[in-house]
């Protein structure tokens, strides 16, 4: 078998040569091995849509990694029945750089928690997004430590009562969506453990996308932070305290009935109807090149906005690999390197 | 002969140096070449941080290394000639560019007085010019501007110790032709220089003497000068080609390692994929990722970069992938001496992981044979499917040694197997031989499989807590790496195969050792040499070896790090000699140990 | 007696344990413990994976260890049995609740028939109750539902064992009072599960024995149990009293050392600053900036974490300040078996830093030990300004022993002293003894300066690349630590002071071997032991000790790394015991290693 | 002498307690040692006026501390007479919050490179950045790896030809100051090593700012990036290229001739005069609590727009440090710790 990427003539699915293979179902990919993650943890459902896009998407199963880090989320590839890579704390964006790099034939996914992308792993997340590896980051926000029972995260509140905070943790999390933004993320987007089809909806636009895709997945964990979203996510809630961005579509929610208006530089929300109609509401605008409206977005928060779920931000822009691999290419097209001729060039003299 | 041609940064010492060295090999002779130069980017004209120095050694014998102290010392001016003072031989030839000592440049040095003048050169042969005038004076009338002039001094010295000894300046005269066809002023006016110097030593009654090395004895074949980087960095391109996978190399830049980095970076022709990462920590992270991929995954750093890649090696053992992680040693703990040698991070390879992850050390002796080393690290990796350490240092990095050029078609191919085959596939089933587990890549249909840092169950590879396991595992991955020494030639010993002393090295203290001990049995002294370029698991003779001598010496850049491996293996004493200067060793620091333990015999 | 309670991770198997050891302990018997809980947050009810344990041994005499294997084990279910009976005495008494072991928990066990019917119990003494069915009876009734009658049945097991060792309930009953003081329901229904488990001993004529264990001979004092990651903390709150100046913690969780920060950042009261840094790198350097600013600066971690460190450690040992580094050990390498104890991280602490960088490395025997090498690795760190290294490990961790409760006017007060005069002052100048640079803390006028990773000049500490200046620097470091040796007590000798055999040990092998040794003794064998707290630099007088016996035994669990120490430094044979299975060592073992040493004598 | 910060009463620079005691000149920070920089180097200009504003602000020299990484400008410490440490590569942000944390009452500078903070030092920039500890943290740009000899940087432009990118390099670079914002700093500015008066000015609003104060301050490297920001900061360059912001003000340039007006979320450069005057132009407003003015200031580049300099975010937020020793303090108020009741606490019996 060929390491390298098939890149000309096949379609592709993002930066991934899809085949017309034998049609593959959710059963492909469940090793079939216990799954060990706690009774009611959102983690289940995201395996289970993860299982059921992955076979919609063209690609030959032994051509998907799935990369993690360590934590409960990152358990996640022992559960696919794809390659995968259970790498160290905060590692699986550079372990998973270097293979993409090395395999751009190959569809490659990152899962990880928030301490795991964002506490140990920060830098390498980071330098990911600028990059723009073609890399699939599914990011389990559950905002706190899970594998090792309960501390606070960095994208836990101010506040925050665990055993490493007693008294409340004092540290400001990030907003990991403003964090990818901050980072030329080219793909960023959020959806919820709860709602199945949403997630699966975004896992599709994430696979399609050409580049790092910054995926952040709320994620109850039950143990430690049940709970933790549910003024969002729980069924009563969804519509008004979510809003589901569609592009080039005017920023409703709430059954239609509100939706968002920018004033200046800052979001209000209005209640439609009574002289507001949607063409006064906010467009959405993924593709925009610049990152200003995605990260605006990423500023709202509860109680006083709803909490936009879906594609923030997915621009087009080429990824790191194509630029390394075109330069390569360029000079192989002149000549392929020859080990003797490197090995004798400069000078030399010869002994007789 | 040992020359050292010393001025400041911006003297073009470096190029001097090269230059000499270079038409001392065409000729034929045998030679060792050792840059020396300061930390700073641009440390300030005329003081001793700014001091540059370049020192050779050519001669018609074997030469092992550039050479202790010089025989003859070049100096551009008054800081470089303070500096170098120390090394110097008693009895040495100075020659000193007097437009290098006026006040300023005397007190840039930190020098009350004149050396040239107030006795401190009494019992070494000084000769005094001004090199700065007789170029000035050489390019009256020149296009050039002055300081361009002054650039070119440092042929006029060339020039004269080209004469000094003998040699021929078409080699030098050649590179200007090649260097500079785009600037015919400069070319014009260095040529000039050049051969102003020649005439200076042929016409002025000033030198006594000049000198005629005649060729060495060397093996025919094509030879060229190679640097330790180069050579590493040829060496990986080498081991790509011959088995036949893509290279990647995962790094982050860092003193002495980054010429690694600059070299393979323009080698894409070859397919070479270099990542600059963020950090050491991505830069073996992602060369783990190219492994698991199948590729010929290389990280290097030094010291510092090392620390931070431990863990990364840690999961590289656990997970069985073929990695060569190369340290180019510098001078530490820390920061330490960022561009010194030293070869002090043997027991940071052998036990710098958390609990027992063994691999395979491996040490090259001599700049060339970083080439054959990196090939070597290579086969082991993937052979064995594990982790490689490579330990270079800062020494052979950047000394140079004339290295005869191999064909690619005499070298060994590497055998690489992606098992392909589902049937029976378990990641962790091993060879019986190699005790390997399969290098199953991602892309193979029905080799869809996980692993990862966690405890595998010895067959299956899935996770497993149980103890047993756990103890076979530690075991197997222990018995893996010990087993390569059945793979690993046999030490050599130069001299007799007994005797009253073995002189035990590694690394880059090759040469030292082998002139000294050289030096030693011509003196006749019962005393041999071998040098270990396999630390981990050591040759299998190795105990035998050590056992036939009455005592055994190991000088090492480190206060006795490959010693407490040997006494502790072998539960045999020996005697330590410990350099840790941020120097290389020198060839009578090794001799005058032998002599004492002779006399106290 | 070793008794084992067994049972799925929600059974409160731990709870039950632990009660029964603080009524041991309180009765005045010995007592060591271990708990042993899956990896997983919460693995499936009724699975081996799920299996949750805790032994306790408890004695008359002196107690070094949790025991080997049960004397009783209560199983609450089949996995509980399944997973306990390779490690069960043969003979031991099995009490298992049937309730456990229905068709659905046989299933998850993994057992295709019922062991308790069988044969697979014979040799052993079973006894079968429904605890199950039992507790429900006797809360019929309780406003209580299912699942929560269901949760109080392990109390119905421990008022059973307390009625079969005839053990007051006291203890358990005021704890039960405290802890459900806002809930009466649960505490009425506790209360009485526990006492219906006394009672259905006492009445029903099923056990034949009952067990009386007097009183140990325990000096007198106040008591309390303590687990070492406990002891680890409040030993680091003591010192920060004893010396006077606040503690700094700088961590990023990690199993097993986590609780050292959990249990920190609870005693704020004392001016414990606990930062829950974003990874272990800046856990380490914040704990360095802090001990430049003055304070008792202490970084926690594990095996991965502790490879993460390893750079900026070499900085605070090249900048000389005083940090504790603990590494509360794990099954490894890389990831490993996180919630597993090993001994393997002795040499990374060693030698696990770029170039020569030794730091001390002290290692507590018991959980209680803890406490005071807390105190005593802040005691060397602050009088000879350096990093220590403190290893504890998993078994320590997690396991408890009864411990004398000191006094804090007890407990040696440990100086400090800031240099505050400018008159004469720099750096890097030591004191003549400690060979310690002055402790100069920013604040302080006049004594501007600045320290860093590059390396320094002897005295004035500014930056240095002079040659010989680098190996007395090095030289320097290596004499401050060996100086330690001094300033450590004379390793003890358990036994008498030359024999046949010493046993040689350090860390959390300390019970195992000290109750082998005695056991042999015992039997008429010319056996001692000695336990090692300092590895770094060792006591003195240990290589007197060592050559005072026919033969060295070196239990670890590792794969021999005190033993490579040893052989190194005093090349002197040494006899291995590597048990590296992620559990603690058995007496078992050891003995079983030094009667064969004996017979083949 | 004390190591608590003298809290309450004093007036204070930042987080730092002043003094009236005797005042300082630039002479007191020098310390007479050879200063080690390329001839010509934008870092000497910096030193320089870090030594000027120092003596300026109050503080005994004693209470200040200069924390760095390595690379050229991390050198920056053995300039200045002051407590100084040269840590190692990456990771001063994390040296210095352990010490500020433990010291309140000192004055800590981060000195740091384009190289040390975004690339191996990444993670605890951001972390220190939403954490808010007190640091002034100064980033010396020069969109190089300066010590190491010239590899491109996490900052150096697309194509860049370097020793490790013979053919350019491929990466993205970052937008510091937008890093910073996404990672919720509190304090952003950018300044000019060629332009000593607003250095100074830039540098005394950090050392004013309670929190982390996140600098950049673009520096030439005249051996491995000569005329890297020629473009913007060349004197005759200046006018057109260089926005100054100012707070509460509208935004011109070029003499005042030109401005930026906001259409939605874009910026465009408009001419005053012929119908447009100031009023029409954006207002800045450094302490918005969004930080969206401010991110989209730091999206504008040559050659479209003019690159802002000065203070782009100046937000009102507590202190990391202060968050912890209000715990602290708290719990002490309510009594000491007793280390004997500690020990003796919990379940305890007594052996006659
Ligand atoms: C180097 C290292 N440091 C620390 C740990 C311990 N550790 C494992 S997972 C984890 C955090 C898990 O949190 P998160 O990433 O949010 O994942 P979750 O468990 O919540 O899914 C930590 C601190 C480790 N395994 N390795
Ligand atoms: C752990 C480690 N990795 C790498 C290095 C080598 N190194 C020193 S400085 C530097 C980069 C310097 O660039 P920058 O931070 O931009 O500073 P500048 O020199 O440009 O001021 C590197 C890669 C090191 N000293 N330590
Ligand atoms: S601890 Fe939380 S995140 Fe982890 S498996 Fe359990 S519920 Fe899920
Ligand atoms: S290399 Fe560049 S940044 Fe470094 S000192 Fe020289 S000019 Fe300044
Ligand atoms: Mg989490
Ligand atoms: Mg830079």
């Amino acid at each position: 078998m060929s390491t390298d990427g098939a890149r000309p003539g096949v379609e592709t699915m993002g930066g991934v040569p899809a085949t017309d293979a034998p049609k593959l179902t959710r059963k492909d990919f469940d090793p079939g091995v216990d799954v060990r993650w706690c009774p009611g943890c959102g983690d289940y459902s995201i395996l289970r849509a993860v299982q059921n896009v992955f076979p919609e998407l063209g690609i030959p199963r032994e051509r998907f990694v799935v990369v993690s880090g360590i934590g409960c989320s990152s358990r996640f590839p022992y559960y696919m029945n794809t390659f995968g890579f259970h790498t160290i704390h905060g590692r699986a964006p550079a372990v998973a750089t270097g293979l993409k790099m090395s395999r751009p034939d190959l569809s490659v996914w990152v899962v990880t928690g928030d301490g795991d992308a964002l506490s140990i792993g920060g830098n390498h997340l980071i330098h990911a997004c600028r990059r723009n590896v073609d890399l699939k980051i599914l990011m389990f926000n559950n905002r706190i430590y899970g594998l090792t029972k309960g501390q606070f995260s960095p994208t836990s509140e101010v506040g925050k009562k665990t055993k490493s905070s007693p008294m409340g943790s004092v540290d400001v999390p990030f907003n990991p969506l403003s964090v990818a933004l901050g980072a030329e993320a080219s793909f960023v987007a959020r959806t919820v453990d709860v709602s199945p089809q949403h997630l699966q909806a975004v896992l599709r636009r994430a696979a399609a996308h050409r580049g790092t895709a910054f995926v952040e997945i709320y994620q109850n964990c039950t143990i430690f932070n049940d709970g933790a979203f549910d003024s969002m996510t729980e069924k009563a809630n969804r519509p008004s305290a979510l809003l589901d961005l569609q592009h080039g579509r005017p920023m409703v929610f709430d059954g239609g009935t509100k939706g968002l208006r920018l004033r200046g530089l800052d979001f209000e929300v209005v209640t439609l109807g009574s002289g507001i109609s949607e063409s006064d509401l906010c467009v959405h605008d993924e593709s925009a090149e610049s990152p200003a409206l995605a990260f605006l977005l990423s500023r709202l928060e509860r109680p006083k906005f709803p909490v936009p779920i879906g594609v923030l931000r997915a621009a087009a822009r080429p990824t790191f690999e194509e630029g390394i691999h075109a330069q390569i290419d360029r000079v192989i097209e002149r000549g392929a390197g020859d080990l003797d001729r490197l090995l004798g060039s400069g000078e030399t003299w010869t002994v007789e | 002969m040992v020359i050292r041609f010393a001025g400041d940064s911006g003297d073009g010492m470096q190029l001097t140096g090269t230059q000499f060295g270079n038409t001392a090999a065409a000729l034929g002779n045998d030679l060792a070449t050792l840059p020396d130069f300061p930390a700073e980017i641009r440390a300030p004209a005329g003081t001793l941080a700014g001091v540059s120095g370049f020192q050779l050694q050519f001669a018609s014998h074997d030469v092992f290394t550039p050479g202790d102290g010089p025989d003859v010392l070049v100096a551009m001016n008054a800081a470089a000639l303070k500096a170098n003072l120390p090394e110097l031989k008693r009895g040495a030839v100075v020659i000193a560019n007097v437009g290098g000592f006026d006040e300023t440049n005397l007190k840039k040095a930190g020098l009350a007085s004149n050396p040239l003048e107030d006795g401190s050169l009494d019992g070494f042969k000084l000769y005094t010019l001004d090199v700065t005038r007789l170029t000035r004076e050489c390019l009256k009338g020149s296009s050039l501007n002055t300081r361009a002039i002054d650039r070119s001094k440092n042929f006029f010295a060339l020039g004269l110790m080209y004469w000094m000894y003998n040699r021929p300046m078409e080699t030098t005269l050649q590179w200007l032709r090649d260097r500079f066809k785009n600037q015919p002023d400069v070319l014009a006016a260095n040529e000039k220089v050049l051969q102003a110097g020649h005439a200076y030593g042929e016409t002025t009654e000033m030198f006594e003497v000049t000198y005629r090395v005649p060729k060495a004895q060397v093996a025919p074949g094509t030879y060229r000068n190679i640097t330790g980087n180069t050579a590493l960095a040829w060496g990986l391109i080498a081991a790509s080609k011959l088995a036949g996978i893509d290279l990647f190399h995962g790094a982050y830049p860092i003193t002495p390692a980054s010429d690694v980095l600059h070299e393979l970076s323009r080698h894409k022709a070859f397919g070479v994929v270099t990542f600059q990462a963020e950090d050491e920590i991505a830069g073996v992270a992602a060369a783990i990722g190219a492994a698991f991929g199948g590729k010929l995954a290389v990280t290097t750093s030094s010291g510092p970069g090392i620390a931070l890649k431990t863990e990364a090696i840690g999961l590289a053992t656990m997970a069985e992938l073929p990695l060569v992680i190369i340290n180019v040693q510098r001078g530490g703990p820390s920061t330490g001496l960022p561009t010194k040698t030293e070869q002090a991070d043997l027991l940071q390879a052998m036990f710098g992981r958390n609990s027992e992850a063994p691999l395979p050390i491996l040490a090259p002796a001599t700049p060339g044979d970083c080439f054959h080393m990196a090939i070597e690290a290579a086969r082991i990796a993937i052979k064995y499917m594990v982790p490689v350490f490579l330990l270079s240092d800062g020494y052979l990095a950047n000394g140079a040694e004339p290295w005869p050029v191999p064909k690619l078609a005499d070298l060994p191919r590497i055998p690489v197997t992606f098992r392909t085959d589902p049937e029976g596939f378990s990641p962790y089933q091993r060879a019986a031989d190699t005790l390997a587990r399969p290098w199953a890549i991602p892309g193979t249909p029905g080799l869809e499989h996980r692993i990862g840092g966690l405890e595998k169950h010895e067959h299956t590879g899935s996770v497993s807590y149980d103890p047993v396991n756990h103890e076979r595992m530690v075991k197997l991955r222990e018995a893996k790496v010990a087993g390569i020494a059945a793979d690993v030639p046999d030490l050599e010993v130069n001299g007799d195969t007994s005797g009253d002393l073995l002189v035990l090295g590694w690394g880059s203290t090759y040469g030292a050792i082998t002139a000294a001990v050289s030096a030693a049995r011509a003196r006749g002294l019962k005393v041999s040499s071998a040098h270990l370029r396999h630390l981990n698991p050591f040759p299998r003779n190795l105990e035998r070896v050590l056992r036939s001598y009455g005592q055994v010496l190991i000088p090492e850049l480190n206060m006795g790090q490959l010693r407490l491996l040997i006494q502790a293996r072998f539960v045999l004493p020996t005697i330590g000699l410990s350099k840790v200067q941020g120097q290389p060793l020198k060839v009578s620091e090794v001799l005058a140990r032998i002599e004492e333990l002779a006399r106290s015999h």
